[in-house]
């Protein structure tokens, strides 16, 4: 009984995966256990392989590694897949009714009846739950952890439902205790303080509502689409409206009418979906009307890989839009960051009337973890409108100012109409040619970055020691694997750090500076394969990189990946 | 209450002499003065044209976004402020080419918007290349032989695609248009007119007197709420063209299936901290 | 009777300015003038105010100043917005019948009765015919030497529209001959050399007919669709098929398809339309389906100034389309370097299997000048297909190599049917979700980058002496006027030197930073406020610059314009 | 000659089990073999989504676009090599949401291309969201209330574009699906074969047993050159559906226009040097 087991659940699409990791991983937060689990899927609906691998730890974790102690196999390609690699104790989980292939050695192997279970309470979802049992079983966690998961889960379907998953459980929880009376791959007792369990989707919706998002629109695509039926699913008793457009094109000229007309608006998408925006990023600049667009990174090129992970889209955000103006670029490094980073993000749109970009990945928004809580009372609308009390006629709503932000009305504010226009513009929107109002409206659009670049929102974060010898730098997701890479090896007494960002642009050039000042052995890591986010840190500060961690195969890191990359170059004895 | 006076533009106009598009521009004036809102109570819409240029010449709310997209926009900005007369002018390139799969996907919405579409056959702003609607053979720097492609039929597109108002109408007729404009603002739901508009720096075939020889009204005989005499009198091009009221399909709009009568506009609506306190709750 | 001379032609648009323009331009390059032209106009039909600036120089100018010694004004306007600025000799010709506006001081006014000449002659067309007459007269030139340039114009309508022309440009000079028997503007005698006169649209279309184009497809947008109406006019002799597409999306994945099937293709468009194509250079990317993709750049964001010039794409098209690919991006410098770039990047494009751009300017594209001659020797269509002999099976379409290039057949090519993909593929085209397989494929796609920085095109070149202290550096159509300026500032002893890039991805790092070594008075011109080249010179060189001059209302640089913004460091008396 | 067994694709196919999609992958394997042509004269393309992973399980030449772009890539494929069959087989979101506007204009363009649209209501892939096609009231993730948007009927849309041919077919009838194929294909021009397809997972109303109790295939009482009873068949829906060749406009085809007949294909075809030469030589 350590102090940290991980788990992984593997079978194929359709399954029931989802559902019996959902209910062990809500029974875990609320038992007061922390976790942090990973999803790793195809891209189909049935079949194929998946698995999601549960990391349980004492202190929280922020990643999960990519081997695990104790294996639920749904499938033969589970065991396949999965047995071998497995660490001490090394239990697998299976029914021996459904899945022959067994681990050529070493793991223990428990035979469940999960099928025969279901089959006894009458039908075959059931082997979810009882699968669940087992699990309880062989982890040594008391089946009542799990009850009011189940009444939350099952309830509002009927009392026989909730009944027969309660006995389904409980038929799995002993058919493993009565084998195994001391679990093989026993927990240690939790705190008991209930945690919640949030996934990086959910964080960023739950994020763009509690900043006053009114509309949403967008285009289904992976791995951005939980944003938006997390959001869709609450709209309507929230008076938001939720529309999915015909295409993405239409998704962000959607977000920008409706903003323009005074209601916060945001869109979902993943790099194929935002390409097709990209010309309307370009009117959110020109038009100075605020939007905050989530982009979910997966690897590309095109299709690429669906439904996994990857930084490179860093590039095209830091550019996308035809002509110039400035933007937002926040990459939020874990789930709870990403909830106030979203709520931010939307607020900062208002404030300087500019695109903001929410850049998370597939590791981000699939990714569960659990936090002590989720502070409410830091995300809150606020309100950039003008005070129509103190505005002047005529009503300019391109204003040049010192600032560049002009003040801003929506479309039937007051009762001064106005133009929001896609041309250069004088300042009451009318198209102009001439050249000293096209250079001052550019000069105005920049002179925003002065204040952009103050804010405070997703300044990198140091973690470790502040003389740490090697310093992982890292922006977004990559964050969870960077910092649990500085505790492995504080644990064998090598000091290293881990610099997170989350803003990229404007780029926290003075900070970055700052914090790496002097330190020679900086490794960046990064989820691509032409180095884009250490490209942006050296030319905004000039520092000298070492070697970088570089993965471009649609996985994310790993505390352990991290390490092995460095290994030899330091003789860590790990 | 909005006069004309109210809401005219007296700066340059920077259209040819003699295009339809100033025709259309008076017929709009007239429409929102006779609708009789305030000036900041309506919102003119455009893409990217020379039609496009429009929202810039009334002196009501305009929003002049990006070349084809002046649906999605309209959309987002009628859902954000119902209080708003939404009203799209735009070019037939705009609607219909770039904008094509808007115009269809708006139409299923049907959303409380009017649009008007100055359908003149060509890009004109960018020169004359031939436009969704030009007939076959038209010439054109991008066409030098000819157009190939059968050419699209806005008011038979929107009628099969089931829209609550589709109307044509000649630029020239400008009182008719303009009544047409108010008739489908008050009409529930989308409303399409399809405004035939001559383009005298690039289109030589369909001149006022083309249109001339050509349009006529459909009188009372004509019935709006049949799809099949809809579709019929939407099919007619060539030696006669019929103008008016070519099809009534009235049905809940977007916002009617949205939300509940009464319900304040999106702008107007602040969230509740409670209920993010709740959202955030279904986590634990 | 100096070096050089400029004229501005100033009026509405629709009043025949192009045509005027258009017979000057010719009947100067006949008869052996150097000329280079720049064209400033509105984005509209009818009104307004345009003007065309012809600048002609015994040394063969690249670039027109910002100020003329002669103007040919159409209307009032063109009278109050140049006639101030003009230089010695100071002339203006008007017709005084229709303009009324008179210059405060100084310049010589011509008044010429060109609607009446018109009137005589039965049509207000004959204006242009007059007003070319008219000039000839007070530029000294013989009228015969626009008789062949008529010619071609008129005699394909009719015998007697052409004599009523020639009529009516007789009727103009002798109007001004005699009145000003020894002229006003007189030019030099020319070498008589009958020179080509070119813009950067038509060197375009031409280069990449002349490099095997067989398929275009695009939409109109300013300031691009002179290429492709270039190509359409000639497309069906030449055996070419040209299409509007419905959008700028449907354009390049027309073009994708296309080149999948063999058949050379491009497209072409402007920054709203390139934002759209966005997701399909993505697709190109993966896919490896040759593309060249012509993006004339104007300023943004959004509609911005449709018809005016600007850079503000670089960064933009440097990391367009999401996930990560090698790509050329190619920016001429003049309409002649352009024809043999454009040649030149359809062929690349075809041997590395990649996107290649053009990326140019609406100074570039609508700007005309002389040249001695066009190589067409220098541009044919090389054929990179596999050679289906020597292919063996199982013919695999995305064969890992060693130089990332894999044998490359268009569908129906070969017996062997294969897959263009758009995911993550196996060597033969087919979906595969292997991160080992998806590492190499990026590994592969990236191998290209060694052969593609290696050729020679469009490397940067240095104008002026190697010693020079003030070096400008450049890239694309700012080269005219940087090398102008080291012209100017050569003659009043002042050691400058131009350095000018074309290729700007891959960059030319090592070249570019053995260029500039030792240098210390770097100055990036460009057309944008951010100084997006100047970053990525600093990025790939790391060398150290000086002040910048940039330029961002939209209009292009002339060399005074350069020297006045160094004129005070550098206290040139000048 | 192909026949089935060198077209068969032998891997895994990664959809669900008793999804319709299986069926017309069989009907298009049965229809290429029927063609008769060799493997490689024939190219399916296709967009992203269930039904566009098709062209990887049938050993023809493929091409696997964007989302929403098998259209514009199916069109360019055509133009620059004639030869080949040109067949699209994607998906209702594909075809008819995100390439909406290539729907338009490539019927329009009447370019000889098969399109085989899987029409399942919903977005497969991505989990089950409504399609265009879903009807009123189809409860998805992103729609929990229900659909509010009017359904978009294709072959209505495609027939009122004045396509060449338009069927609609119900993908468990395997054979029919083959034979409207093939029909299609030696048609020239622009073919549409709506496939009702069930997908089992995400679709709960249009099931087999839906389609099933409503299904029937049209007799030949039905004039497919009758343009008012092909529209009539084509919004038959709900009680009964018919299957079969709805319409059809037999019109010269966009190669037709562009090319006299027995030209090379664009891709055989090389430039003479001696007509660039020409082109510079007007420069001059
Ligand atoms: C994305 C994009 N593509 C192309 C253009 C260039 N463009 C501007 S207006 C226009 C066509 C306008 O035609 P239409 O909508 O019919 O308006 P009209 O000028 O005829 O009134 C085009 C192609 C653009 N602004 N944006
Ligand atoms: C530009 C873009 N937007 C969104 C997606 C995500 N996506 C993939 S398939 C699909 C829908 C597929 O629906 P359909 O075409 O009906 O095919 P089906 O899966 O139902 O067969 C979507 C939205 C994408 N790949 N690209
Ligand atoms: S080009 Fe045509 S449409 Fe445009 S303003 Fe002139 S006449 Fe009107
Ligand atoms: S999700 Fe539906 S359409 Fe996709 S494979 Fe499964 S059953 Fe077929
Ligand atoms: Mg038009
Ligand atoms: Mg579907």
């Amino acid at each position: 009984m350590g102090n940290q087991l991980t788990i992984t659940l593997g079978g194929a699409a359709g399954q029931g995966l989802v559902t019996v990791s959902h209910l062990l991983l809500t029974s875990l937060a609320r038992m007061g256990y922390r976790v942090f689990a990973t999803q790793d899927y195809m891209s189909r609906v049935r079949g194929g392989h998946n698995f999601m691998r549960i990391h349980i730890a004492r202190k929280q974790p922020r990643n999960a590694p990519d081997h695990a102690n104790a294996l639920l196999a749904l499938d033969n390609r589970s065991v396949e897949t999965h047995a071998a690699s497995l660490r001490a104790p090394g239990v697998v989980i299976l029914d021996p009714a459904t899945v022959t292939a067994r681990p050529p050695n070493g793991p223990l192997v428990i035979e469940a009846p999960l099928s025969t279970i279901a089959k006894t309470q009458g039908s075959k979802v059931y082997e979810n739950s009882a699968a669940l049992g087992a699990l309880f079983a062989a982890l040594g966690l008391p089946l009542e952890g799990a009850a009011k998961v189940f009444e939350d889960q099952f309830a509002k379907k009927s009392a026989k439902i909730l009944a027969d998953n309660l006995a389904a459980a409980r038929a799995g929880f002993d058919a493993v205790r009565t084998r195994y009376p001391s679990p093989p791959a026993a927990l240690w007792k939790p705190d008991g303080k209930r945690r919640a369990l949030i996934n990086g989707a959910n964080a960023i919706g739950l994020g763009m509502i509690a900043a006053g998002l009114r509309f949403i629109a967008a285009y289904p695509m992976s791995p951005s689409t939980g944003i938006f039926t997390y959001v869709t699913a609450r709209a309507r008793e929230l008076g938001v409206i939720s529309e999915q457009a015909e295409d993405e094109v239409a998704a962000l000229n959607m977000v920008i009418g409706a903003s323009a007309c005074g209601a916060r608006a945001a869109t979902t998408t993943s790099g194929g979906g935002l390409a097709l925006m990209a010309e309307a990023v370009s009117l959110a600049g020109i038009s100075e009307v605020p939007v905050t667009i989530a982009n979910i990174m997966r690897p590309g090129p095109a299709t690429g890989l669906p439904t996994r992970t990857g930084q490179e889209d860093l590039n095209f955000v830091l550019s996308i839009g035809h002509g110039e103006f400035p933007r937002f670029v926040f990459a939020p490094g874990s789930a709870d960051e990403a909830y106030y980073t979203a709520g931010a993000a939307m607020n900062l749109a208002e404030k300087y009337q500019v695109p903001s970009f929410i850049l998370g990945d597939q590791h981000l928004v699939d990714s569960y973890h659990t936090v002590d809580k989720l502070d409410t009372s830091k995300v809150k609308p606020v309100n950039y409108l003008l005070d129509p009390r103190k505005s002047t006629a005529p009503y300019l709503r391109y204003k040049l100012t010192n600032s560049g932000v002009s003040p801003r009305a929506y479309h039937g504010m007051t009762e001064a109409p106005f133009i929001t226009d896609s041309h250069v513009h004088e300042e009451n929107g009318h198209i102009t040619e001439d050249p000293l109002l096209a250079r001052k409206m550019a000069e105005k659009r920049f002179a925003k970055l002065k204040g952009m670049a103050k804010e405070k929102t997703g300044l990198p974060a140091w973690s470790g020691p502040k003389n740490a010898g090697v310093v992982f730098v890292c922006f977004g997701s990559v964050a969870g694997a960077a910092r649990d890479a500085v505790d492995t090896l504080a644990a064998i007494g090598v000091k290293a750090a881990a610099l997170c960002f989350n803003r990229v642009a404007p780029f926290p050039a003075a900070e970055a500076a700052k914090l790496l000042r002097g330190k020679r052995r900086i490794h960046v890591v990064e989820n691509n394969i032409q180095g884009q986010f250490e490209r942006l840190l050296i030319a905004h500060t000039g520092v000298k990189t070492s070697v970088p961690v570089r993965r471009y195969d649609g996985r994310p890191f790993d505390a352990a990946y991290l390490i092995n990359a460095l290994k030899e170059t330091y003789r860590w004895r790990i | 209450m909005a006069d004309i006076a109210d809401i005219h533009y007296a700066g340059e106009l920077a259209w040819c002499p003699g295009c339809g598009d100033f025709q259309i521009l008076k017929s709009v004036e007239k429409a929102i003065a006779a609708l009789g809102r305030k000036p900041h109570e309506t919102l003119l819409v455009s893409g990217i044209g020379q039609a496009a240029k429009l929202p810039h010449y009334v002196r009501v709310n305009g929003f002049n976004g990006l070349h084809g997209r002046a649906l999605p926009a309209a959309f987002g900005a009628k859902v954000a402020n119902e209080a708003l007369d939404v009203i799209v002018a735009s070019g037939d390139g705009d609607l219909y080419g770039e904008g094509g799969n808007h115009f269809i996907h708006t139409v299923r919405r049907n959303i409380d918007i009017t649009v008007v579409a100055h359908n003149n056959g060509v890009y004109g702003l960018t020169k004359g290349q031939a436009s969704p609607t030009a007939d076959m053979g038209f010439v054109s720097p991008t066409q030098p032989h000819g157009v190939i492609m059968t050419p699209l039929n806005p008011v038979t597109l929107a009628i099969s695609l089931g829209a609550a108002f589709v109307a044509r109408s000649f630029s020239k007729d400008i009182d008719f248009t303009a009544a047409l404009i108010v008739e489908a603002v008050k009409t529930p739901g989308f409303a399409l007119i399809d405004v035939l508009q001559p383009c005298v720096s690039f289109n030589k075939v369909n001149t006022y007197q083309w249109y001339g020889e050509r349009a006529y009204k459909l009188d009372a005989t004509h019935n709006p709420a049949d799809l099949g005499a809809a579709l019929a009198k939407a099919a007619e091009w060539g030696e006669r063209i019929p103008l008016g009221v070519l099809y009534k399909n009235p049905r809940a709009t977007y916002m009617d299936h949205q939300r509940a009568p009464g319900s304040p506009p999106l702008c107007r609506a602040a969230p509740a901290p409670e209920q993010v306190e709740a959202l955030a709750r279904e986590f634990c």
